[in-house]
């Protein structure tokens, strides 16, 4: 600046949606923080290698500001810019489309347009022993002052556990006349949940019962997406409340005339 | 030592010796029963192991064809004995012939019960000697390289392939690990056998065999001798298998065991009888070969609340220890567990913690506390869950936790990476350096929120453990007591594997193994 | 109150009067001289504002040209009274004739002292009104819609572009900030002059020019009633404009200011005599309008080791508050600075550290302390930052610190990104709320680690004052007795623009901001 | 598996130094952690955009394993598995290259070899005010237990500390004849350091001393490669030691005949 110069007042940039790219202090600046491990000693060549395999993946000026010896391995932190960018004005996602209405509404809704018991069988099914997401959806206590199904009026709520075999899952289905199945995976380990999800939905088109019955999975790495992909009829991830699935189930009783 | 919570040791030895009562009604029972598991761990002790041609382990191989043949009320080592007395084989050549279906135990002869146990006594001495070769090794490395300061760092591998897993171990100790647990597959607590050799495909852990201990354990021996310190082995006594993964720890020399019925009935749905029964003789095998047992009541607080049922948890230790008590564990072998489960967003959280982790300590001064880091209100917000495991590191060295089980920031994604562990053990370390003499340096305030929390949660455990006593273990499980999980008596995974003993049964390790009759 | 840490208050009695005695030695020679910063700031105050055609601001113009006329030591509110008297034109407009070329304020007929000082009275009234509507608008909001709790959550945005600033400013207070401190570009401090105008071109920071305040100002006005919690401003009174960028920050309703004479010698070279002198104004400024103060002895650390050099921040601090008190600010508004920055790797570091913490809380127990994070240790390594960090809160909610100044997990790479922010908030929030009461709750073994290194930082500061007493406070500079860093009395930037007053001098804001006479 | 199968032994992958990959937990994996914003409103569709995003980076499954609602800017740290991969076995980097000696070792080295004082000025020029760095190479206490060049027989160090002008360091340099200056720059927002090690060369080209000069900058955000690329001799970056420089500096007076 010259002796006594101040700045020319110019605003900040304001977001291009169809081009977002990554915001560290300054409308595109791309930044990111990435970390990981290498399986190359520790090493100003490590540093290099980290700094490559950055650019390769679109980011410019990358920093290596942390590196550490795991002795055969380094560990890096690197901060770099993003060059890449995203549409955000064109992204569709597939959600479970419903209007959520809460407990009374449901037990209404119940009440006008089903007139009938609503009968739901869950299970955390296959070697999965993961109950609590399964009992915050079904149990009478729910979940973060949330009821679950075995609150609502006019719901038949069966919580079959954990580790429940596909088969024995479908025969409780089966022997109570299920509206709806409600599977819960927590383990994805090696796609363990893919598999067993799959198993699920073969087995239930095997013996003649997908059509009558609503099938729904959940658990904290389970989006309506994937859920499609694998035949269900909606997906519920992490956060989700007993009046979000029920809502759907109810509203779908209704849209498929099993009432 | 004075109490710093002010704790009344009044109240402290009411609710131990109702432990006590508790534990040994329950021993009545135990002790009218064996179980498929428990006679198979007879059989490797015995030296039978090895898998038939379609995989079955022989120690399965045998006992089914016992049981098959009504034979078990009366015990594997009778067999055995009785086909050594009239086959002239040793067990694992008897075992192989009967897989092989060339020879059938149960048609044979039967010598008189003293003949047997005779016959089988130097085989029962032979094992016995291998056990104390291993612990003595243990001896040895303690005394010449020395150890890890408490509280220990404790890490997981649970890559699913035990090759990858010793790579990941090694890295782990030269970062600082003091005792590594080599995770099991999801599930294999259901199997009702052990499975065989190297393996190298599980999911979110490995499977425990005998060959994976032993690999483990010889590159454990490896990098502790590289690093200059003894790093111990954990893996899990634990499941339906309970005893049988015992005698395989003793043998492979594993310094910490996963160990308690009551995890498997909660959290596993294992039916208790079988379970309990089980637990003892596993408990006979620890005791004896110098492992540390943990025992699980952690894992309550991961389907209920960390501070409404913080009394389960005290009450639960109380009865491990008298179990243990009663399997002739040492107190210095009692690892029993709690954890830092408290919801996050609870104000004074920490304080209400940190009093339940003192509180712990003077209670059980000479065990060797398992503390379990945060892990139901991890998330995915790693940078988050890094400090909370922080404060769990803090309140582990203030209060002078033993084996602390490192808490990961990855926790609620996946089972650890290189790094996760790598920054975990870094966590520890600053934090146990940084505030070492905190637990001497500071006092509780008189009737504070402390000292109050403390009384409290111990007075409500030896209610809970009157009310256990009144109406029974198996009772109070089947009403939900612990960790939320109702179970019932005759449900479950196993029963069918228990049976009452006959009158000539016998075990021939549990006397030796308790160093007097039993 | 009892001290916890058994400090004896005669040892603090006695140092708080050492500096007491070095504050009025240096009040002696700051009261016979005046600077052009000073001269600049009554100008300011008077309502001079605006730059010429080549930007260089008025109050330059006019002091300048009172400079070059030799009227310095006169002060410009005579200069400026006079040529009101003389030309019946404002100041304003004095100054833009000045700046135009078209009056020489030198070369006017000179009325008497008395003339002039009556002349601008009205003018000064006017100033301390606008002042005061400030203060009250301040406290309105204050009864209104409330404020966060203390520690404060104090995050800096640092841009360099006041638009961007203020983006990142209303994010952090969604997040849940108190205190937004807009960090100055690299070596402002060094200008002798204040930009004008909005800026968005700073390195490492954004220019303080009133316009940046006002338009800060009101958007931390916008989004504290957005969150019901009215949200704090702070920069920097500090460099060669120092009492400028008070009376700017009185103007704009500033509620925090960094201010220490000892900072800009220590860390800016500038000259010694002329920052204590113009201190002294910038202070009766912010002692008037409520603004609380920040001293920067928490810098002493980043150049000299927290552990031995500890008592000079208390020594620092001791004299910072006696300055203080000469500029009638009250103890509400001493925010005396210290900071975390004991090396990780110290056993028991933290101890020691929350020892100085309590200490400092002790001894100056209604002052809003300024606490700042961990930096000299911080590395590239984000995750074991942001733990060093989690001491540094837990320290702080357990101390009762006032403005807690949230250290960031990238501090040793860039000045914060908007998410750097946001988990520092986080992890802040979490560990105040969890750990709420702990301060109350314990209490320190008597005559353990934290009693006597609290008892011996005291017993240290105590001696450095009396040296210092005896030494005078710059020749104890001159031998690097703070922060390491040694500075010679005539060495440094700014010294030109010192002047020695002559009789008529008169600085009309002084005497209404004391309250009284000085 | 089947009723009793246990798994065949296959021993770990090993790595391939010419297709290196992040490694997780198994070899090749790929696994990386990366943390960033978007100026985007939080929900799914932020989400979305996120996993677009690492895709395009090359990360093939990426899970959004948290995001956070920022007020039209949405915060996320995602895991994937990089499809990108290094040839770590042909991988250079310029390095300093010269055998560090000890302290000693450079006092023996000056009076063997150089027979006279070697001179050195440093400074933290431009508006840089951090003189840790600096200080810690020049003065007597020097830093982490390795003493400072004014500790070195034979060695003048001359620290004119921070903040200094170019113009000045030049000045003194030439003032006391320097074998060799040093520059310590720590700023480095929006470039300073680079605006301002590029006038230091250049007023040096223009006095005319450059080649009489070792000229060397330092700091934590300095390689040697950077420092090439300006026009300094030699550059250097973190964890730099007193010895490090001083061994370059006489070495290279020996090897242009400055003695
Ligand atoms: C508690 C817990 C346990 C407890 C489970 C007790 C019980 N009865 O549930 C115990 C200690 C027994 C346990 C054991 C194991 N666990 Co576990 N465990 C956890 C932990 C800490 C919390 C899970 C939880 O309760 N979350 C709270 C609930 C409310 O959230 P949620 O499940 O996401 O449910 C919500 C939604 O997802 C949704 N939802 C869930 N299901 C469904 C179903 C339907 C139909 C719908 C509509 C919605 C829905 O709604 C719920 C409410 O909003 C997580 C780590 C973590 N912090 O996430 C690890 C974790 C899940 N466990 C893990 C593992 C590997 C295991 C073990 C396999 C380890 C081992 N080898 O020994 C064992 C064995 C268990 C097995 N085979 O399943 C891994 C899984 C890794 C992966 N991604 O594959 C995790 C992530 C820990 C880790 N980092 O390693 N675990
Ligand atoms: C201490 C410190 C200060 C002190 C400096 C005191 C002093 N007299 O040095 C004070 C408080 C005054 C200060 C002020 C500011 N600081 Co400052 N400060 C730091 C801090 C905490 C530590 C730096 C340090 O001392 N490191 C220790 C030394 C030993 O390491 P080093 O410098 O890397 O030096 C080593 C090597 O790099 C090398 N080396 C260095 N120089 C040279 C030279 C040669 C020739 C050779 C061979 C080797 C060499 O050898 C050294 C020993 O191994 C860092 C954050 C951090 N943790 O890194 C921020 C940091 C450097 N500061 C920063 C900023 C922005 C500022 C300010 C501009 C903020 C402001 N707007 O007010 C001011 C103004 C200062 C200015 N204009 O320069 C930023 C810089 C961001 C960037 N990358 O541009 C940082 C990273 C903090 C941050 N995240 O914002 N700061
Ligand atoms: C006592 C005990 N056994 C076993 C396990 C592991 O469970 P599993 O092997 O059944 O998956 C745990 C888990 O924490 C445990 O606490
Ligand atoms: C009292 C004081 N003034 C000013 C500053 C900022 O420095 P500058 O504006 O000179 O860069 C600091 C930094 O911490 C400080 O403590």
């Amino acid at each position: 600046m010259g002796s006594h110069t101040t700045h020319s007042a110019c605003e900040t940039t304001t977001v291009d949606l169809t081009n977002v790219k990554p915001y560290g202090d300054t409308m595109n600046d791309g930044m990111m923080q990435l970390s990981f491990t290498l399986p190359v000693p520790y090493g100003e060549e490590a540093n290099e290698a980290a700094k490559i395999l950055a650019r390769k993946m679109g980011l410019d000026e990358p920093a290596v500001v942390f590196s550490k010896d795991m002795v055969g391995f380094t560990y890096f932190v690197l901060y770099g810019k993003c060059q890449h960018t995203v549409d955000y004005s064109t992204i569709k996602v597939t959600k479970v489309e419903v209007d959520v209405m809460d407990r009374l509404e449901c037990e209404k809704y119940i009440t006008e347009n089903i007139k009938r018991p609503v009968v739901i069988v869950g299970a955390c099914s296959g070697t999965d022993a993961h109950t609590v997401g399964i009992d915050a959806i079904m149990n009478m206590k729910g979940f973060h002052e949330h009821f679950g199904l075995e609150r609502y009026h006019g719901i038949e709520a069966v919580n079959m556990g954990s580790q429940v075999p596909n088969e024995v899952l479908i025969a409780k289905a089966i022997e109570v006349n299920a509206d709806a199945i409600l599977v819960s995976q927590i383990v994805t380990q090696k796609d363990v949940h893919i598999a067993n999800l799959t198993n699920l939905a073969e087995l239930m088109e095997a013996e003649g019962i997908r059509d009558k019955v609503i099938l729904i999975c959940g658990g904290p790495r389970i989006s309506h997406e994937l859920a499609q992909e694998l035949g269900y009829d909606a997906g519920f991830g992490a956060h989700t409340y007993a009046e979000d699935v029920a809502s759907f189930i109810l509203t779908e009783i209704v849209k498929r005339k099993m009432v | 030592m004075k109490s710093k919570l002010n704790l009344d040791p009044k109240v402290i030895d009411s609710a131990r010796s109702c432990a006590g009562r508790i534990a040994e009604s329950m021993q009545i029972f135990i002790d009218r029963h064996t179980t498929v598991s428990t006679e198979r761990t007879v059989l490797r002790l015995l030296g039978v192991d090895g898998v038939d041609d379609v995989d079955t382990p022989l120690p399965n191989v045998v006992v089914d064809a016992i049981k098959d043949g009504g034979g078990l009320p009366r015990g594997a080592a009778y067999w055995i004995g009785n086909a050594m007395i009239q086959t002239g084989l040793d067990p694992q050549a008897i075992a192989e012939k009967m897989a092989a279906g060339e020879l059938d135990i149960m048609k044979l002869t039967m010598a008189s019960k003293e003949d047997a146990e005779a016959k089988i006594l130097p085989i029962v001495n032979k094992a016995l000697e291998k056990i104390k070769a291993q612990t003595a090794k243990r001896e040895d490395y303690l005394a010449t390289i020395g150890e890890g300061r408490k509280p220990y760092l404790y890490v997981i591998v649970a890559t699913g392939n035990i090759y990858e897993d010793v790579v990941q171990a090694q890295a782990a100790a030269r970062q600082g690990a003091d005792i590594i647990a080599v995770i099991r597959t999801t599930a294999q607590s259901l199997l009702d056998y052990v499975p065989y050799g190297p393996t190298t495909e599980g999911f979110g852990g490995t499977y425990a065999t005998q060959e994976n201990f032993r690999l483990m354990r010889k590159a454990l021996d490896e990098v502790g001798e590289e690093v200059g310190r003894y790093i111990r082995l954990c893996n899990y006594s634990s499941g339906l298998c309970m005893p049988e993964i015992a005698a395989m720890g003793a043998i492979e020399r594993l310094d910490v065991m996963l160990n308690d019925a009551l995890y498997g009935i909660l959290f596993r749905d294992i039916n208790m009888q079988r379970t309990l029964i089980d637990q003892y003789f596993s408990r006979v095998i620890i005791g004896y070969c110098g492992t540390i047992f943990n025992s699980g009541e952690d894992n309550y607080l991961t389907t209920d609340d960390a501070y409404e049922a913080a009394h389960t948890v005290l009450a639960s230790q109380f009865i491990n220890e008298q179990f243990a008590v009663l399997a002739n564990i040492k107190e210095e072998q009692m690892g029993l567990g709690h954890a830092f489960e408290m919801d996050p967003d609870l104000e004074n959280g920490f304080l209400y913690e940190l009093a339940q982790a003192i509180m712990a300590r003077e209670i059980f001064p000479k065990a060797p506390l398992k503390y379990m880091p945060p892990t139901k209100y991890m998330t995915g917000n790693i940078f988050k869950g890094h400090i909370q495991d922080a404060l769990f590191n803090m309140i582990a060295v203030w209060s002078g936790q033993s084996l602390q089980l490192l808490g990961m920031l990855t926790e609620a994604i996946h089972t650890p990476h290189l790094q996760d562990r790598m920054l975990s053990i870094e966590n520890a370390k600053y934090i146990f350096n940084n505030a070492r003499a905190i637990g001497e340096e500071v006092e509780y305030k008189q009737d504070g929120i402390m000292q109050k929390r403390a009384q409290f949660v111990l007075a409500e455990a030896e209610k809970l453990l009157h009310e256990i006593e009144a109406e029974g273990l198996f009772s109070t499980i089947e009403k939900g007591k612990f960790g939320g999980v109702k179970r019932p008596k005759d449900g479950g995974k196993g029963l069918a594997g228990v049976c009452v003993k006959d009158d000539s049964y016998f075990n021939p390790f549990i006397p030796f193994m308790l160093g007097g009759e039993k």
